[in-house]
């Protein structure tokens, strides 16, 4: 174990060390080279490993993306970077019609891997502050993971690079240089697996399901129920595609209490999703209705003052909770 | 067989290396004698002093953590986004990007208006929840972009679109920036534009910077203007830091979109004199080329000028400075005591109040749409 | 009431008299005008109302979205035609952030309409049978309708030609010529309202919640369970944004027992959305969980084979209800 | 000001008007001296032939409801296809559109996969799933396509990129159509391959129509080659039915990007000689274009050339097409018979069978990819 690490040091790090054991990892995006990224996670990255493999690209997000499929074709292992995860928008024919689909019709694997800075809390108003997620859940042949913990940075960044299929990495920026979460990280080369989630915490009394930066809000909470006598888990998805339905059945079956918190908007998020494997494999055990703490139904807004009511937080996962447990 | 086209062969400057090579040669019909009154002149010099002093104002407030989120200086550009929107009718329609504060402000922005945007106050255009320039609607003239780049091309072709269908006699005036030329976004709006030779004049900002990337990583050309090509199209090449000469080509510009003959393309060429964004100190930009653009200060440029030619004397031209900061500090203490928004303010207005469309039949009469 | 006519013919007269009525209407698209539209949707258009409101474009959706956008700032009531749903996946960028966002942002409606022929079961493999609905479902702003009779199709483009915002209009191309679901339809203007969901038959042993052209499925599946004694409700949703909450809450505590079918693929499908809804709303009326029919986690087949295992079909509904019932 | 590009003040010429004037002269530099022997020349003889017969057949299924979805024709253009393909050595990488039969063809697919993939046998290529020519994998040579056009274009982008990286001295060689050229994604790929120089080859397949749409409302250029002028990148225009010129075109535009000169921009004017797909007849297309591109039919006057310049005798050609004939109806008896797919398997190969990422780490070498 070293020194404790940001959030974005460790995803630097994951990078870093797949570019260097295998040559085929390569990667392409908006200023990622002479800057070393819009928030540095690739700086250095130029000096060492060239421009061959390293490529500032145009600004075409389409562009990145398909070249990105192309290479994967050919044997490569690109690593797409959107300088905000917003921009991905424009890449949404290529990653979903084309990466998603080609396996499935001729058996050609595309192990690409798409990341960016994703989430709000840091008043970057509607469009550098999104939360893209279902557009890829929805979508059949991709993976996507969200890391919340900065050892999850690391060990998923690597295992999406490994994947032999399209993965959506979403690196959340207000965990970025969080103090609160850095970590010391083990010396030696891991993996997180891919569709694996959590338990960040034990308990019997609820279960909070979450993922992303949404994770501190679900632990603050379950520390103050703590107080109270109440014990909650905390399940923590690190992946959203494929999910892990076991372990939300799992957790579900042990409280009957389910909170699904997230940072996406509410309608079409991922909480009904998780809503729905529930009501099939776990229903009989359920005490109370599945019930979500998300976003509201709009865009991310710039002012501290909105942001800080949109989004949502300990107290609002509180208050869910415990109207949960009273049900 | 293939032919080589004529900028096949040439490589583009690397940066740095000749950035007074890259320096546009003053096109010798782009420095006419102006038809601009005395008071019209001095008015485009009191928009670049205001585009100049609101956005220093900006940058300090956003060192005291009251603006925050990306804060964009036109730096170096102002003559652009003046001179152009000063070329501009009435009933024309102007989708400002985000580095066009002076164009706004030409086309009646005040500067109030700025401040309670970038510090997300409650009356704000946005109210707190869009930032930056993304603000003023179609019934001022107006199209906000969003930060998505290119998206502003195929919109402003469908203002064009409808100006023409509405018999407005309006031309559609946007900007984009050298690396935003490489999106989709372009290509499909000018391709649509073209074929329908629309009244619509897209003005590229070739700043010879991308964030970090310079014009040689976007394209092999040296000329952007050159991407007229590809649809058929008038083109142009103007002296972004020459605010007469920018007036001029925009207004010739317009001209023929009027007239039928757009899209057109122009192209100024300027540099980008501070970083991306607030947080940015360019230290990738090479000395020397900072230094020569300098020199080239748009105000200055545009000072030395009126005091050459004799349109006006320090004085005056102290006067109008006087003027503008005291017309900022003002706005800027109004801005300062406002309210920020109510919280719950955020989730309103995604859509229109709920409307009977059965019922709105009988009220709503079909507005007149000429057709052209 | 005239003649029955197609689910085609309903269109084409909606947007046809919206056309008379309106000056502000036009349309724009790939081979909408001499052509008169791949599936002859705005045959004989180009002939009456004339280039200047029938346009033809390049080939370039996020052109034709971004210009459609454009014109209805200008106070236009533009309709932008996809020739195949399918690629409106290149618009997706415009739809999303700039006209979902514009009303929010600055307070400028978008009253635009995209169309075009959705959903499988005509043998057009994976890139002309596409289901995008949730891609829009999940982003506020939109609306999106799915009309799954004939006289919906018309009164939905018309209310959707009338709307001060963006709407999605999905017309399933299975249903335009299908003889079964020609209808005769009031010779008066009529629309039906965005946001209200369409009790297609009552009962009350258990729900089916479904749109498009499930609901041939659902309902053919409740005849067969009225011959056994059991008593099917069948709720056609018709509009998906905004859901009407309302309804779907009311057919889950009259039978207690909801089965939700829909076409597109199961995770993060509506369904997962619909199941959240009633776990808020009306969780303690639920004798069962609430259960999905729909296509599987993959591309929409092209082989016949294939394409019919792929899609829910009245079987399949029927199995799923039997189990559901048997609870 | 504005200066006004050549093609601006040119109007198209309306679709039927002139039908002759639109076909380009064939520039002198296509018609070299041949340099392929007379193996070769049959060779190329052997594939239009087929390329043809096969669509027929298609043609015939598609009528007895054994094809079904699009089927599109590439009558008229087989020249395009055949000579471009042969142009391309081993180791390039060729991704075809949907009227890229012939292309196919020469890299090797057999007519009994066409047959299997139109009427979605169990083992054609996409064992069902996928239609149309969307299939053939990178170990072949091929990238098919998805629908969704301009796709390919910075998909091959990134096939050139790759060859570059692992040494393998590849062109990567892709088709468009004229209307696809106004797809955002043929500017972005075009954009991106330009500025890193990557050795591909975008072939324009000009046939004049986008289903309905003719070229004239796609675009105000007379050559869509010059859309080559907003990258700074090679062109060309080559008679698309003349399939030497293709060839002679091809390899040229090949050996440019194989030189680092890439990406090249071809275009090829041809005429699609049937409807859009199988259920369209064409009916908006002028009798008098039609007719005069009859006469150009590209296997006619490949056959006037050869018998004309004495390479073969009638005799031989009428060989080659019995030979043909011969294999298809072999090919299509095997696909008539072939089983179709079990249903089940639709939902199988959405992801690569389980893998343990760190497991892998051991066994997966890093393969080698060379920097160039
Ligand atoms: C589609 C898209 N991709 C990426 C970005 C991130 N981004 C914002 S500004 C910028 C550089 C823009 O450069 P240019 O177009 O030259 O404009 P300038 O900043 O020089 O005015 C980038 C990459 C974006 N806003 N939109
Ligand atoms: C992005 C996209 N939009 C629309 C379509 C529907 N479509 C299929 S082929 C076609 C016309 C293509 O014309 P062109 O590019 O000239 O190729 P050609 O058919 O003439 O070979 C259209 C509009 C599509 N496949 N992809
Ligand atoms: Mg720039
Ligand atoms: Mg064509």
């Amino acid at each position: 174990m070293g020194e404790p690490i940001t959030y974005l040091e460790a995803i630097r790090q994951g990078l870093w060390e797949e570019m260097e054991r295998d040559e085929r990892v390569f990667m392409l995006g908006e200023d990622i080279g002479v800057y070393g990224g819009a928030f540095k996670v690739t700086k250095g990255f130029l000096e060492k490993f060239g421009q061959d493999r390293i490529i500032d690209t145009p600004i075409a997000e389409s562009g990145i993306v398909g070249a990105a499929i192309g290479a994967s074709l050919m044997g490569m292992r690109p690593v797409a970077e959107m300088q905000f995860i917003d921009f991905i928008a424009c890449a949404f024919n290529q990653i979903t019609n084309f990466a998603a689909k080609s396996r499935w019709r001729y058996g050609a694997g595309v192990p690409i891997v798409i990341r960016g800075p994703s989430g709000g809390g840091v008043r970057g108003g509607p469009f550098h502050s999104q939360n893209p997620e279902m557009y890829y859940v929805h979508t059949p042949g991709l993976k996507v993971v969200a890391p919340g913990t900065t050892y999850d940075a690391k060990g998923l960044i690597k295992a999406a690079i490994r994947d032999e299929d399209p993965v959506i990495y979403l690196e959340h920026k207000y965990l970025y240089r969080l103090p609160r979460i850095k970590e010391a990280l083990p010396e030696e080369d891991y993996v997180v697996p891919i569709g694996k989630a959590a338990l960040r915490r034990e308990g019997k009394d609820i279960s909070m399901i979450t993922y992303g930066a949404m994770q501190l809000h679900c632990m603050d909470a379950a520390e103050t129920l703590d107080k109270e006598g109440v014990s909650s888990e905390v399940l923590d998805l690190r992946t959203l595609l494929p999910l892990d339905a076991e372990a939300i059945e799992a957790t579900t079956k042990k409280t009957g209490k389910v909170l699904i918190v997230h940072e996406d908007t509410r309608t079409g998020g991922i909480a009904g999703e998780i809503t729905a494997l529930i009501n099939e494999r776990a229903f009989e055990f359920l005490d109370g209705p599945v019930t979500r703490v998300t976003s509201p139904d709009a865009p991310v807004p710039y002012s501290a003052a909105l942001e800080d009511y949109f989004l949502p937080n300990s107290t609002k996962v509180l208050q869910a909770a415990r109207g949960l447990l009273s049900y | 067989m293939p032919r080589t086209s004529r900028n096949a062969a040439k490589k583009h400057p690397r940066k740095g290396k000749s950035a007074e090579s890259a320096h546009p040669k003053r096109p010798a019909e782009s420095l006419p004698a102006s038809a601009l009154s005395k008071s019209q002149l001095l008015d485009l010099y009191r928009y670049l002093k205001l585009n100049r002093m609101i956005e220093e104002r900006l940058s300090a407030l956003y060192r005291q953590g009251k603006v925050q989120g990306g804060l964009y200086s036109s730096k170096g550009q102002e003559a652009i986004s003046v001179g152009s929107a000063y070329a501009l009718a009435t009933q024309d329609v102007l989708a400002p990007m985000i580095r066009n504060l002076g164009a706004m402000l030409v086309r009646g922005v005040n500067p109030v208006e700025f401040f309670l945007q970038y510090m997300q106050k409650e009356g704000s255009p946005c109210k707190g929840r869009d930032t930056s320039l993304h603000f003023g609607g179609i019934d001022r003239g107006f199209v906000p972009p969003i930060s998505h780049l290119g998206t502003l091309i195929p919109v402003l072709s469908g203002v064009a679109l409808a100006g023409r269908m509405q018999g407005k006699n309006l031309v559609a005036l946007t900007y984009i920036g050298d690396g935003a030329t490489s999106t989709g976004d372009f290509h499909e709006g000018l391709s649509l534009a073209s074929v329908r030779r629309l009244p619509l004049v897209v003005l590229i900002e070739n700043n010879r910077w991308a964030y970090s990337t310079p014009v040689s990583a976007q394209s092999l050309l040296l000329d952007l203007a050159d991407k007229a090509r590809a649809y058929g199209i008038p083109q142009g090449v103007v002296d972004g830091n020459d605010v007469l000469a920018v007036h001029e080509a925009t207004s010739r510009a317009a001209d023929l979109a009027r007239r039928g003959q757009g899209p057109v393309l122009l192209e100024a060429k300027t540099m980008r004199m501070r970083g991306h964004s607030e947080h940015d100190d360019a230290w990738y930009v090479p000395e020397e080329e900072r230094r020569f653009w300098e020199k080239r200060d748009p105000i200055l440029l545009y000072e030395k000028h009126l005091l050459g030619t004799g349109v006006a004397i320090k004085d005056e031209l102290s006067r109008i400075e006087s003027a503008c900061a005291a017309q900022i500090d003002a706005d800027l203490a109004i801005a300062e005591a406002a309210p920020f928004p109510r919280p719950e303010s955020c989730v309103e207005d995604i859509y229109a109040p709920e409307q009977d469309a059965s019922e709105g039949l009988a009220e709503e009469a079909p507005r007149a749409a000429r057709r052209s």
